[in-house]
């Protein structure tokens, strides 16, 4: 029963993200990309990790595709104008993203099971539970200590560091985007 | 006179005086005034001279072998000492360069007046460079000389030059730096060989001479590095034309010298390094094939295209060409007298050529052209000049009785049993440098006095006279008399041929640096 | 709760094909802001994987989400504001008549 | 014996002269007193010390050579050459020849160039190329040989070339050297075969040697005396080498006697005649020795037929009669050979020297009245009998003797080489072929030389009146060697008369011991009783009938001046024009080769390939390869996200496999 919800989600995901680049105005782009986030929230539900789904929601979805608006709002090019490139653009695109598309497809064929097999180096020991135990004690550990709980151990204590650098980058983004976008100082 | 010079230990540290002094000389020359610098110069170069004629007794003429050695260890790490000696092959060299230095620079009197401090500073650092090439046993003391040569004469083209002196000194020096960067590796890559087999790191040339045959497989191609480099340098046809644009623009010391010693290197290079180490495929029929026609149409071509030359400093430069393909015939020749014959081209030429070029930038002062047909009948206006330019021509043509005449005549009589179909070729090389310096002689001395200029040209001063004397009288001497030189380069020419012919057994490998190599 | 497991193989598949579309939409569209929208696209695609091996590898993997997401907000805003500047110049975002950096 | 030591000095003496000289010349005062003792003097005592030598071979046993080594030359490996004079009774004739002679022309040559400017110079020249005749031929070895060659080859470019203000005068001495340098190339190339096949270049040791180590009539051989030969037609202008003479005559007149007719251009016939050994042992060589000089002989003795500068008509008599010479020698008749060198040597000079007093005298005449005419031109001449007697009288002598009427010199020597090259027929029958040549060849030289005779001497002066008044004798300093060399070209028959008269061969039996080693291969015997007869009288008839004609026909017709001369037409304008052979020579040898050189090996081998494609080609190249690398950076966002993902596929293409 999950795998049909998923796979719904999933049709809604292409669907809106083909969408979005078929777009002739940037507005309904945005748009389109916004259900397209959504639609991945509801995945990051099925694949148990429902503080990220939350963050998706609220911070990506809300925050930067808002931010997306107004810039497209400020410089009003909400009008339709097809910026779509010639019939030879149009030709090495399905030819790369072909390729791209059939390259990574093989990862659907990805079970654990053969991903542990794969990532074993003695073949006795390729059953996956043994392998990804660290799967099941973040499970364990949501059930103990909350979905946030869960996330938020492995944040301030392994990754305490890279958390300040982000923070660091924020702001260093913070201050370029006003130095860029002022009209004079 | 050896008594002499035993007593004063002459054997252990003229070698390396030869070296040191005019890097010595370099400190007064920079630090004095700008007019006395020539005259520093001069003093350094002549007691440079002087020092260096003590050789010629030092020298025993009985061995082949190589004398005077010393060896100071240098980078024990990579097996590098500076190690120095002479035989009879860079005996006659060193002396040549020693003796042309005072003359060009007293050449370059009045022909040079700009920065005279510089220009005779560089022209010690070449000094320095040239006679250690002749001299170096290191392998990477060899190729450190060959280079430390190349940067003054790059100034002295590119400074002091003609109009477009920048394009032909760039060209020279990228031209010739190519070819000692493929030495290079060859000289590394042979190392590591020799190295690997006798387990024994060290550049010392003896050595490797003896080990030469660890390279195996490899030989063919670094002979092809050693020898491109060295035919650049000599230079040999195809790779030829950097030769003509240098000696255009470079003032007169500057020609001097790269025609009457720079070029001899590339022969020098064949007969100490390229050959001994790798006989096997020197003297194979394919290799020996190539270089001995690439020699006639060096002879061939040069005289040819030497004829049609409007300016004449060019004119001289492809006769160089044409002269040092004799000497690559002879080399090739593989017989006593061949090998002789090329030395002996390889002195007479310097002389001779070094004489022409001095005598151009004489005219040229005073009449600032080097085009032949600015000049005509100038015999009457300046005697002297043209009786001592005709004695030189007719050197440099090859008539019997003058120095050019024995080197050429032993190298075709030496390489005719080997290649005599080559050789008769060669030898209407000898019409040609008739034909093409004579009619440059004539046109230059003889024709009408039509042109005004010429009328008021002044015959040459005493200090020309001075500087072209000894070169007169070593035409003459050499042309009369070459028996001593030949005496003292014989057992040399021996010794390369012992180490060459196909016979030649293979010394057996000597563990460590020797001071007699036991053939 | 081993079913999420199961659903690894089309979690990763959805990525990539989403992240093609993605590419497609840049080598596609020529205005600038589109652009930016389908670079969003295609920093998802990579999140939706992060989350999906999150399953095997632990949380590590949504914390990866999490610092993914602050660098494309930070992208985002710096590269928002680059746009607004070549528009005052330019008065287009058409990405074809941006080209001053050239050789 | 002792004598032979002093060797040396002959040579020493004319060095020391050559240098005086060479030091007085430099000098800007002429010191014209002090030269024309130092010059000529020299050249006597050298005529001494020869005799001396001469005289002390008398004594000595014929069959060892003296040589004399001054000091070893050239020493590598087992070659040793030494600078060696070998003195035997080849050398001792030459000697006598060269210095007899030599001396004669100094003295000429006293009066001859007074007036001029360089006169120094000239005996500075003059007796610097003594010195390297002598050389040449004292040579014990090929080198040594060869110094003096070349040598003379020298300073017969600077004789020649000695007016060198006149670009003709230079072109001609350069073209002198040049073509003798093409001969040259031959005797070097000879040489390297002696040194591989015998290992010696010592003319002894190859007498001695060859006979073993080559094998008769063998290509060895025979390539070794055919390049000889090739030498020997540089030096004594035979064809195809020959055009370099007649453009000598641009020297002064003593200098064409000296080099152009008595010494130099006898270096070939010398240098045959001291190999014979090889040119005995080559059948298939002496043929085209002699088919060459036959062939010569008669061609340039036709082209004389229609010249009208004096010094041209002798000089192509000279080529011609050197033919003579050569075919004497190919027909293995070398002492006949050296026997007509000797006299040819006399008369020849005193032709050129007499020819020299008269263009002396016309120089006079025109520059008193300072007219600008060709003073050598024949048309201009006539008459001049009554003016110059004593000329006129040796000249006739000197004609006869080239004629060949007995019992002049020219007669006894120019009778052999016909009886020898008609003996040699037996064995070879292309002989009696070159014979015919000869006799034609004769009558023509008779014919030409009675045309030279009338048109100077006989008939109406053509000069001018004006000028007529200054036409007078030359000096007796002139005159005088004229004297000694027409007593000379008269009795000069003896050293050689024949048996027929009641000689017995002097010469030849006196060269015998050189000659021996040739004749041991190919022995000509002259013909006896009454054909020698017969070939004596037909000689004689022919001498006579072509004088007659040459006077007849000359006689005969009204010769116009040069300046209203009639351009000559057909046939005659041909023979006039030398066959047009320069021309031919030029457009055949000389433009192409200039053409080769300067199109394509300086401009397109050198400048474009080699210079162009190769070295600033791959300058070009690097250039190149650089722009083509910016193209790439377009600007174009598009561009390079599709480069930056084409990367990303490559790499992802290995990484998934």
């Amino acid at each position: 029963m999950l795998e049909a919800v998923f796979y719904v989600f999933a049709a809604v995901a292409v669907v809106t993200a083909s969408m979005c680049i078929l777009s002739r105005s940037a507005m309904s782009a945005v748009l389109w990309l916004t259900a397209t986030m959504l639609s991945l929230a509801a995945l990051y539900v099925l694949l148990s990790a429902e503080f990220i789904a939350a963050i998706q929601v609220l911070v990506y979805a809300g925050a930067v595709m808002v931010l997306f608006l107004f810039v497209v709002m400020l410089l009003n090019l909400g009008q339709a104008t097809t910026d779509m490139r010639g019939p030879a653009a149009l030709a090495t695109t399905i030819v790369i993203a072909g390729l791209l598309a059939i390259q990574l497809f093989a990862l659907w064929s990805y079970t654990p099971a053969r991903l542990a097999s794969e990532v074993a180096q003695a073949p006795q020991l390729s059953d996956p539970a043994t392998l990804f135990a660290a799967g099941q004690i973040a499970r364990d550990e949501a059930v103990s200590r909350g979905v946030v709980g869960a996330v938020a151990v492995p944040l301030f204590q392994v990754y305490l560091v890279p958390f300040e650098i982000t923070s660091v980058l924020l702001l260093a983004a913070i201050v370029g985007a006003v130095v860029l976008a002022k009209r004079r100082l | 006179m050896t008594a002499f010079l035993d007593s004063i230990g002459y054997g252990q540290w003229i070698l390396h005086a030869l070296v040191v002094l005019p890097l010595l000389g370099v400190v007064p020359v920079l630090l004095g005034p700008e007019a006395s610098a020539k005259r520093t110069a001069l003093l350094v170069t002549s007691l440079e001279l002087i020092l260096s004629l003590g050789l010629w007794w030092a020298l025993d003429p009985g061995r082949g072998t190589l004398q005077l050695v010393s060896n100071t260890p240098w980078i024990p790490g990579w097996g590098i000492s500076y190690r120095v000696g002479i035989d009879g092959i860079s005996l006659v060299m060193v002396l040549l360069t020693t003796l042309l230095m005072p003359i060009s620079v007293l050449g370059s009197w009045r022909y040079i007046t700009r920065q005279e401090r510089g220009f005779y500073a560089l022209m010690l650092a070449l000094l320095t460079g040239l006679v250690g090439v002749f001299i170096a046993l290191d392998l990477f003391v060899f190729y450190i000389f060959f280079e430390i040569m190349l940067i003054p004469m790059y100034f002295i083209i590119g400074i002091w030059g003609g109009p477009n002196r920048l394009y032909a000194a760039i060209k020279f020096f990228i031209y010739t730096m190519a070819g000692s960067l493929l030495m290079l590796v060859a000289i590394v890559v042979l190392v590591w060989r020799v190295q690997a087999v006798t387990g024994y790191l060290s550049f010392s040339y003896d050595h490797l001479l003896t080990n030469a045959g660890a390279v195996g497989p490899l030989a063919p191609w670094l002979f092809a590095a050693f020898a491109v480099a060295f035919a650049i340098k000599v230079p040999i046809f195809p790779f030829h034309t950097w030769l003509p644009d240098a000696h255009v623009e470079a003032p007169t010391a500057g020609s001097v010298l790269l025609a009457a010693v720079m070029l001899k290197i590339g022969t020098y290079g064949f007969l100490r390094f390229a050959v001994p180490f790798f006989p096997q495929v020197a003297l194979s029929p394919t290799v020996s094939r190539i270089v001995v026609v690439l020699a006639v149409i060096g002879i061939v071509y040069g005289a040819l295209v030497a004829m049609v030359q409007p300016d004449i400093k060019k004119l001289v430069a492809y006769s160089s060409v044409s002269h040092l393909g004799f000497v690559m015939l002879g080399i090739w020749g593989g017989t006593v007298q061949s090998v002789q014959g090329s030395l002996m081209i390889m002195i007479s030429h310097g002389i001779s050529t070094g004489a022409l070029f001095l005598l151009i930038g004489m005219i040229y002062e005073r009449r600032h052209t080097r085009e032949i047909a600015d000049y005509g009948g100038i015999a009457r206006v300046v005697p002297v000049f043209s009786l001592i330019f005709t004695v030189v021509v007719l050197s440099s043509i090859g008539l019997p009785g003058l120095n050019g005449f024995v080197g050429e005549f032993l190298v075709l009589l030496g390489s005719f049993s080997a290649y005599p179909l080559a050789t008769v070729i060669a030898t209407t090389g000898v019409i040609f440098a008739a034909a093409y310096l004579l009619w440059a002689l004539q046109r230059m001395i003889y024709n009408r006095l039509d042109k005004p200029e010429n009328e008021r040209l002044s015959d040459l001063n005493g200090r020309e006279l001075a500087l072209m004397t000894p070169l007169l009288i070593g035409i003459v001497w050499l042309g009369l008399y070459p028996e001593p030189v030949l005496r003292r380069m014989e057992p040399a020419t021996r010794r390369y041929l012992q180490l060459t012919q196909p016979g030649a057994a293979a010394p057996v490998a000597a563990a460590g640096p020797t001071i007699e190599v036991r053939p | 709760m081993t079913d999420g497991m199961a659903l690894l193989g089309p979690a990763l598949g959805l990525s990539a094909i989403l992240f093609s579309i993605g590419v497609a939409g840049v080598l596609l569209r020529r205005n600038v802001i589109v652009l930016f929208v389908c670079i969003e696209l295609m920093l998802n695609a990579v999140n939706l994987s992060f989350v999906a091996l999150a399953q095997l590898h632990g949380a590590s993997g949504q914390v990866m989400v999490f610092f993914v997401m602050t660098v494309a907000a930070a992208e985002a805003a710096v590269g928002l504001a680059i746009i607004l500047a070549i528009f005052r110049h330019h008065q287009s975002v058409d990405l074809q008549n941006i080209n001053l950096l050239r050789g | 014996m002792i004598a032979s030591r002093w060797v040396w000095l002959a040579v020493a003496l004319p060095l020391a002269g050559f240098l005086v000289n060479g030091a007085l010349a430099l000098r800007r005062a002429p010191a014209t007193r002090a030269v024309s003792i130092v010059g000529p003097g020299v050249l006597l005592a050298a005529f001494a010390v020869s005799i001396g030598v001469f005289a002390g071979l008398l004594g000595r046993p014929p069959h060892e050579p003296h040589i004399v080594t001054l000091w070893p030359w050239m020493t590598a490996g087992a070659l040793r050459i030494d600078l060696a004079f070998q003195v035997d009774q080849l050398s001792a004739v030459m000697l006598l020849v060269v210095t007899g002679v030599g001396s004669l022309i100094h003295l000429f040559s006293v009066g001859y160039m007074r007036e001029d400017p360089g006169y120094a110079r000239y005996f500075a020249y003059l007796n610097l190329f003594v010195v390297f005749m002598l050389v040449l031929v004292l040579g014990a070895n090929f080198p040594v040989l060869f110094i003096g060659w070349e040598g003379v080859g020298l300073c017969s470019y600077l004789l020649i070339g000695f007016w060198f203000t006149e670009e003709a005068n230079a072109n001609a001495g350069k073209k002198a050297f040049i073509m003798n340098r093409i001969g040259d190339f031959g005797v070097l190339v000879a040489m390297f075969f002696l040194w591989r096949e015998l290992g010696t270049l010592n003319f002894a040791e190859i007498a001695a040697r060859a006979p073993g180590a080559l094998e008769q009539g063998g290509t060895i051989v025979t390539l070794i005396t055919l390049f000889i030969f090739l030498g020997c037609t540089g030096k004594s202008a035979q064809i195809p080498l020959y055009t370099w003479l007649p453009d000598a005559m641009a020297g002064p007149t003593p200098v064409s006697a000296l080099i152009h007719a008595a010494t130099m251009v006898t270096a070939g016939v010398y240098l045959v005649v001291r190999t014979n050994v090889l040119f005995a042992m080559a059948p298939l060589s002496s043929a085209v020795v002699a088919g060459i000089g036959a062939l010569t002989a008669i061609f340039a003795a036709t082209i004389a037929l229609r010249q009208y500068d004096i010094k041209k008509v002798l000089a192509y008599s000279t080529v011609s009669q050197l033919g003579y010479m050569f075919l004497a020698v190919g027909s293995a008749a070398f002492a006949g050979g050296i026997f007509h060198l000797a006299t040819h040597a006399f008369f020849k000079a005193l032709l050129f020297l007499g020819a020299g007093s008269v263009i002396h005298a016309m120089h006079h005449a025109y520059h008193a009245t300072h007219s600008h005419e060709d003073a050598q031109d024949m048309r201009n001449m006539g008459g001049l009998r009554e003016h110059m007697p004593v000329t006129f009288w040796l000249m006739a002598i000197a004609t006869l003797a080239i004629a060949g009427i007995p019992p002049l010199s020219g007669f006894f020597s120019k009778d052999e080489i016909l009886a020898s090259a008609f003996a040699r027929g037996a064995e070879m029958p292309i002989y009696y072929v070159y014979y015919a040549l000869g006799v034609l060849a004769a009558l023509l030289t008779a014919f030409y030389m009675a045309r030279l005779m009338t048109m100077t001497f006989l008939g109406p002066n053509r000069t001018g009146d004006e000028e007529r008044r200054h036409l007078h004798e030359a000096p007796w300093i002139m005159t005088g060697p004229l004297l000694v060399l027409g007593i000379l070209s008269a009795i000069g028959g003896v050293i050689n008369l024949p048996a027929f008269v009641g000689g017995r061969h002097a010469l030849e039996s006196w060269l015998e011991p050189v000659t021996a080693a040739g004749a041991a291969f190919a022995r000509v015997e002259l013909p006896h009783g009454t054909t020698e007869l017969l070939l004596v009288g037909g000689a004689v008839l022919v001498g006579v009938v072509g004088l007659v004609l040459g006077y007849r026909a000359t006689l005969g017709r009204r010769v116009a001046t040069a300046r209203e001369a009639p351009e000559e037409a057909g046939l005659a304008r041909v023979l006039n024009r030398k066959y047009y052979v320069d021309e031919i020579y030029d457009a055949a040898v000389v433009r192409p080769v200039v053409w080769l050189s300067r199109v394509v090996l300086w401009k397109g081998v050198d400048q474009g390939l080699v210079d162009g494609a190769a070295v600033n080609g791959t300058a070009k190249l690097s250039r190149g390869l650089g722009w083509l690398g910016s193209r790439v950076q377009t600007g174009q966002v598009g561009l390079y996200v599709v480069l930056f993902l084409v990367g990303a596929l490559w790499i992802l293409r290995a990484v998934i496999r």
